[in-house]
């Protein structure tokens, strides 16, 4: 077999893609002959839950979603177990982007605060110039508040207020936030669980480095834009389901009872943090892979 | 008339010569009553309303007011020996209404035939009657002859 | 079976396959051939457009085929490079009135104007009117025997219910019915000498088009009924000052949708020479389940009193436009009155529109006046149960105002 | 001891019965009488039993003393609702005159002239004040024409994104100027006329009525079953009672408290003769294009029973838009003869279903004749009819036994004006036409019974029950069956290849009896009230098992 990899490696220059994570490879036996089907393995971001189907243009109108059911949209295959039925919710588009000027700073006016049936955080309708978007609304947010927004990194940190957007460098040590960029000009979604909030822990260099909800600390670029405040909701953790029924409204199916919280393979460790991790700038765009046909 | 549809070409010989119309149209009794200006045929399934009206007026010079369709279903039958069931094909009947002055009556061809079966099968009956009642007067008396009486 | 070497012989097929489908997706090398070419004056192709060439299909064209809708894009032929902000029936402005009143450049009076006010005041009405509206109200929200399917209903605290499917009146019709049997009772108190000089019609549409601060704004309304009158209301009396609202970080033309393809003409359902064609009053109807915030918020107090006020104002600029030409610009030789009335069947409310100018620019001194009071409430139920009807609440006051509306 | 003193009991009874005494005789001694009186001898034929079962039931509808039970009453044979011909006003094939006469027991006359127009025929003048109010009229109706018009116009040039049919264009211009014309012919005439200051004005109101005809052949099914069993096989070509449900929207439509007058007397329409030379359509309604459908019997003149006080019809505007959509083949005289037939029609169902809410209705027979008067028009044309209806009696005996017949007389259609000119006058305006549509509007509804005379079998209002369960109960009931939504369950469906393996032919002999066909359950059978009954939670009813389901109160 090795040999026959060393031939191909030598007859065609070109170079073997690495092996996505995410993506698994099932053989399905169809009668006398073998149909392979590519399904991608749970985690990595995707939950298999739903697909929404965003229009073309920015809107705030609720947009309509399909229920997945822990199935692949590509493939068709089931992925995650577990989910499934519910009620059909509406899902708000929240703008990620907050945008503001390098000088001087834009406001915005809180219209509404709102539940989203997709998300545990509330989302609240902000109104700028003849624009209306949704954001993430923070715990104190109501109808009336007037946000800042800027990209400003002044010398002395600003004294911010809740909902207010502005880059990690421009914040004081200690300050409470969330929907932080991971690089600069990478859409804010770290952070954004109901009742989450992140810390600026210190600066060093052109880094700051913030404590995320996973208690972990991360260095990110000064210039990263980061909201303040801790989010909406925050009791959400300490609701009860109530019934096996509203769990069944919330789009879960029954769990199979194999989970053991204190024993196995699963079960709880405790190990010590590890320790700070610098946030490195994104890895360029992967070359697409040709694929090539030999009917076996 | 349809141009459009012609029977597939089969290789060899003997080709065929003679061209049946694909539309055509049988003038049937109607199974119930029914005023007396409307006439039933069976079509053929490709023939629409319009097709029925353009027939009758045109080949047939018929002032036709109206024409209603339906398909209806071919009967049933149940095989005696295996048991099967065999449909007969499905029909197309168009009621085509005439105006109200004018009138049809489907013309009644084989009423003499019948009527002369029905004499066959009264004088037939009579005879097996006629043997029922020998039979029965001779049921008492066995081993008598047929002819012995008094 | 004994572990002979046929049973543990395997099938180099299979590996072959197994093998492929790892080693067969392939990144290509970079390897400067393209630039080299490139160099050398050498054109470089994809070899997907060379293998897979798109093919253009020729439509042949069939009697018989549906003709294709025209796409939505700059191809369409009443496609503009400026955006048009479109305000149309289901559209609700954010902002509610302090908006509604920014982009129609008016000062809100709360009160009516004098001549109606002492209307008000004054009129007398039979004792029996009382009778003869309550019997109206009933009419066409409970004894009419339409019976179509309503809209769904959901209870928001139990959102999986699917509640029965409940027939009736539709809401249009009730609607309908209600403002056609008020407007019956008001012309047989006018008699026919203030009847026979208006006309009425059900469902009429105006258009308009108007440039305010370098925005394009176009407008089409459906009002369900308009009162036409044979003469113009006449001008308030009396000049009123007062400052817009400050909408600050809003711009005026918030939540008005944008579109590039629109038509800019204008509209008034009516010819000038005709005997009947001055606007008199508007009534338009709100419908919770057809007019929604654009984020789906259901419609506030003030949303709702900017529609009436915007409403009437499309109105008044169609006519406006009819008289005096599509280039009339600023202050209009004499003042259009509208007068508008919205209802959803239960609650009304009344205003009235003076347009003085149809340059709605910011800095513009002069302006509009939009007279209106709050919403009044005909009644607060009125059902059908248990074999018996049900009108409870009932406010006379609506009808007053009404009436005096109607002779103005 | 117990026993024996029955007995004793029953011993003397027997003593006194041989004596030739009644059994009440120490009750009443008024059970005497000189004459022996006997109870009728009674028919003992299929034929008879089944006439006095029918009649009984008749009876009881009468009995039932509210109009919503009375409906509820004739609704409970059928739970998926009866076999209906659709009679509605959209639909008239070609010939139909016959049968819509048949159908509804009615004469058709031709409208006399009005004596108006004969006195300006003379050369007479007509009186100067009239003349002035006419004028005043006639330019109020020009000038509404004109308006309707020029509103139309602009309104078709709107770029709209469905493009309305040719029906649907008639019915909105149509709509539009009956509208303005009703308005300004009120104003014009409510100062003369101070009866139109009363009218109740109905805007596409719903009008539906449901009845049954006799006289019409049976089926075919009918007549193989019938001939399938020896002691039936005689009656099987007798005729059968067809039942009929209109349903129909005119335009508008005008109520009034008071009755019209009626235009022919008692003694006109009780004629046997008249009612022997009604045209007969035996045939079966099907063969002339009419189709059926599954629907519960409904009688709704545009509102509720009870409603209000103005019950009687005035004048309503029925649509010939639909009239577009017959062939050119049809002819110009079947065109006349389907004007006629929907005002029959049309006029039949609007007052049945008013007479319904006076406690009639297709079994139990009117009191005194009702009368309305009905206009069909396109905005250019207008026909005008006045119907009289004198009986609701047509099902089984009643279509040959009952002498009373109803009158509707009409005129053909007659032009408003002849056009709207380009630039939106009105050219050649009709006087005579006018006249007859305010001779209409002029015709004063007069009569007032007593409430015993008008509603004589209409005992009690549902609002007047004391049971809120009960009021409950009728007043859900009646709208649910009033509503002509789908019933809850689905309607019965045999597969088709049940038909074929398991009806038609038995192969399936072997496969255990589920479907009803194979139970010989009928499911067409089921009554109205066969329905598990609701249950009532114990949260509200407490902890007695006796409430467990709501009761229900069908009559």
């Amino acid at each position: 077999m090795q040999s026959l990899t060393r031939l191909m490696n030598t007859t065609l220059t070109l170079q073997m893609p690495s092996r996505m994570p995410a993506a698994g490879v099932a053989l399905q036996q169809l009668r006398g002959k073998t149909k392979v089907v590519e399904k991608p393995k749970p985690g990595a971001g995707q939950q298999f839950r739903r697909i929404v189907h965003f229009p073309e243009e920015y809107t705030v109108e609720p947009l309509k979603i399909t229920h997945l059911a822990g199935r692949d949209p590509v493939s068709g295959r089931l992925v995650a177990k577990g989910i499934g039925g519910g009620i059909k919710q509406q899902y708000r588009w929240v703008k990620w982007l907050r945008d503001g000027p390098t000088e001087g700073a834009q406001e915005e006016l809180v219209l509404e605060v709102l539940r989203d049936g997709c998300r545990t955080a509330n989302v609240a309708l902000v109104a700028v110039g003849d624009e209306l978007k949704y954001i993430l609304a923070t715990e104190n947010m109501k109808a009336g508040d007037i946000l800042k927004t800027s990209r400003l990194i002044p010398r002395i940190p600003v004294r911010p207020n809740e909902g207010d957007a502005y880059p990690l460098g421009a914040l004081p040590v200690g300050t409470r936030i969330h929907c932080l960029e991971k690089n600069p000009g990478q859409m804010c979604h770290l952070i954004h669980a109901a009742g989450t909030f992140g810390t600026i822990l210190r600066k060093f260099d052109d880094k700051v480095v913030v404590q995320l909800p996973s208690k972990r600390e991360f260095a990110f670029q000064r210039t990263c834009m980061a909201t303040v405040g801790r989010l909406s909701n925050p009791d959400h953790n300490k609701e009860h389901v109530g019934s096996a029924q509203r769990m069944r409204e919330m789009g879960n199916r029954p769990r199979s009872g194999l989970w053991k919280r204190k024993e196995g393979k699963h079960g709880r460790k405790i190990r010590r943090l590890p320790p700070m991790t610098t946030i490195s700038p994104p890895a360029p765009p992967k070359e697409e892979a040709i694929k090539l046909t030999l009917p076996l | 008339m349809s141009t459009r549809w012609y029977p597939i070409y089969q290789r060899g010989n003997p080709q065929l010569r003679v061209f049946l119309p694909n539309f055509w149209m049988k003038l049937i009794r109607p199974t119930e009553e029914q005023p007396p200006n409307v006439v039933t045929f069976s079509v053929s399934m490709e023939m629409t309303k319009y097709d029925v009206r353009s027939y009758l007026e045109k080949i047939y010079k018929l002032p036709v007011v109206d024409v209603r369709t339906r398909i209806a279903l071919g009967e049933t039958k149940k095989d005696q020996t295996y048991g099967y069931i065999t449909k007969k094909d499905d029909v197309k009947l168009a009621y085509v209404t005439l105006p109200r002055e004018e009138s049809f009556v489907f013309p009644d061809f084989f009423s003499e035939k019948a009527e002369k079966q029905a004499k066959e099968e009264k004088s037939l009956d009579e005879s097996k009657e006629g043997f029922r009642r020998f039979l029965d007067r001779n049921k008492k008396r066995p081993g008598t002859p047929g002819w012995f009486s008094i | 079976m004994r572990l002979t070497k046929t049973l543990c012989a395997q099938h180099i097929g299979w590996h072959f396959k197994k093998h492929w489908l790892v080693q067969g997706k392939r990144v290509p090398k970079e390897t400067g051939a393209v630039a080299e070419l490139l160099k050398l004056g050498v054109q470089v192709k994809n070899p997907e457009d060379l293998l897979n060439g798109k093919v253009e299909r020729k439509i042949v064209d069939i009697v018989g085929t549906r003709v294709n809708t025209i796409p939505e894009d700059s191809s369409h032929p009443d496609w503009h490079s400026t955006v048009c902000h479109s305000y149309s029936d289901n559209n609700v402005l954010i902002g509610g009135l302090p908006q509604a009143q920014v982009l129609t450049n008016c000062i809100e009076i709360q009160t009516f104007p004098k001549q109606i006010e002492d209307v008000i005041a004054s009129q007398q009405l039979p004792n029996s009117i009382d009778k003869s509206i309550r019997h109206a109200i009933l009419a066409s929200h409970v004894l009419d025997a339409e019976q179509v399917k309503l809209p769904k209903v959901r209870l928001p605290e139990r959102p999986a219910f699917n509640l029965p499917r409940s027939y009736g009146i539709s809401h249009e019709r009730v609607n309908r019915l209600l403002v056609n049997k008020l407007l019956h009772e008001t012309e047989k108190l006018a008699g026919r000498s203030v009847s026979i000089r208006r006309k009425l019609i059900d469902n009429a549409t105006f258009k308009t088009s108007i440039n305010k601060d370098g925005d394009l704004l176009g407008f089409s309304i459906n009002a369900e009924k308009v009162i036409f009158a044979n003469r113009a209301i006449e001008a308030v009396k009396g000049k009123f000052e007062g400052d817009l609202p400050d909408l600050y970080p809003m711009k005026t033309t918030i939540s008005i949708p944008k579109h590039h393809i629109y038509q800019t003409d204008n509209f008034y359902p009516l010819r000038t020479d005709i005997s009947c064609s001055h606007p008199h009053t508007i009534f338009t109807v709100f419908n919770k389940n057809l007019v929604k915030n654009a984020h789906g918020s259901g419609v506030t107090t003030s949303q709702l009193q900017a529609r009436t006020l915007i409403k009437a104002f499309v109105v008044a600029a169609a006519r406006a436009r009819q008289l005096h030409g599509d280039s009339v610009e600023g202050a209009l030789p004499k003042p259009i009155v509208v007068q508008s009335v919205q209802t959803d069947g239960r609650t009304f409310h009344f205003g009235v529109l003076q347009l003085n100018t149809l340059d709605l620019s910011a800095n513009n001194p002069s302006k509009n006046y939009w007279f209106h009071r709050q919403n009044y409430d005909l009644f607060s139920e009125c059902s059908y149960e248990a074999g018996r009807t049900h009108l409870t609440n009932y406010n006379g006051d609506v009808f007053r105002i009404f009436n005096a509306f109607y002779n103005n | 001891m117990l026993k024996l003193s029955l007995v004793n009991q029953l011993r003397s009874t027997y003593k006194r019965c041989l004596a030739g005494q009644s059994l009440q005789a120490n009750v009443a001694d008024s059970e005497y009488s000189a004459q022996p009186v006997y109870p009728e001898i009674q028919d003992p034929s299929f034929k008879a039993r089944k006439q006095r079962d029918a009649a009984d039931w008749h009876e009881e509808i009468r009995q039932v003393p509210t109009v919503e039970e009375k409906l509820i009453k004739i609704n409970i044979p059928r739970y998926y609702g009866y076999k209906v011909v659709d009679f509605n006003d959209s639909k008239i094939p070609y010939n139909a005159l016959p049968l819509t006469q048949h159908y509804t027991r009615t004469v058709l006359e031709d409208l006399p002239p009005l004596p108006g127009s004969q006195v300006v025929d003379q050369g007479d003048q007509p009186k100067p004040s009239e003349d002035a109010s006419f004028k005043t009229v006639r330019e109020d109706v020009i000038e509404a024409l004109e308006f309707a018009h020029d509103y139309y116009k602009h309104q078709e040039k709107l770029p709209n994104s469905a493009q309305p049919s040719a029906v649907e264009r008639e019915q909105i211009l149509t709509q539009i100027i009956v509208e303005q014309l009703n308005r300004a012919l009120l104003q014009a005439l409510s100062e003369d006329h101070k009866h139109l200051d009363e009218v109740e004005v109905d805007y596409n109101p719903r009008h539906e009525a449901f009845w049954a005809v006799g006289g019409v052949d049976p089926p075919k099914n009918v007549i193989n079953s019938k001939k399938g069993r020896e002691w039936q096989k005689d009656m099987a070509n007798e005729s059968v009672d067809r039942l009929v449900q209109y349903t129909g929207t005119p335009y508008l439509s005008l109520r009034h408290r008071r009755q019209l007058s009626p235009w022919k007397t008692t003694a006109e329409s009780e004629n046997i003769e008249l009612s022997k030379q009604i045209p007969r359509f035996k045939h079966d309604p099907r063969t002339l294009g009419y189709s059926t459908k599954h629907q519960h019997a409904t009688n709704v003149p545009g509102y509720w029973p009870k409603g209000n006080e103005q019950n009687f019809g005035l004048l309503s505007f029925q649509s010939r838009a639909h009239l577009q959509l017959r062939p050119k083949s049809y002819g110009e005289s079947d065109l006349q003869e389907a004007l006629h037939s929907l005002a029959i029609k049309s006029s039949y169902a609007w007052l049945l279903a008013q007479a319904n809410y006076n406690g009639f209705n297709t079994y139990n027979e009117l009191t005194y004749p009702m009368n309305t008067q009905t206009v069909i028009t396109n905005g250019r044309e207008w026909s005008f009819y006045e119907y009289q209806l004198n009986t609701l009696l047509l099902h089984g005996k009643y279509q040959e036994d009952n002498p009373r017949v109803n009158f509707c007389r009409g005129t053909k259609p007659l032009p408003l004006y002849a056009e709207i000119s380009t630039n939106g006058k009105c050219v050649d305006f009709n006087d005579a036409t006018l006249r007859q549509l305010l001779n209409f509007y002029a015709n004063v509804p007069s009569i007032q019974r007593s409430n015993e005379e008008q509603q004589p079998y209409v005992a009690s209002d549902i609002s007047a029950y004391e049971n809120p369960e009960q009021r409950d109960f009728i007043a859900k009931t009646f709208k649910y069956l009033a509503s002509n939504r789908p019933r809850h369950l689905e309607l019965p469906e045999v597969y088709l290849w049940e038909k074929l393996y398991k009806i038609d032919n038995n192969n399936r002999a072997m496969e255990a009896k589920r479907r009803f066909f194979t139970l010989d359950v009928n499911p067409w059978r089921r009554t109205l009230d066969q329905h598990d009954k609701v249950y009532v939670p114990r949260a509200i009813r407490g902890k007695s098992r006796e409430n467990r389901y709501k009761k229900t109160y069908y009559p």
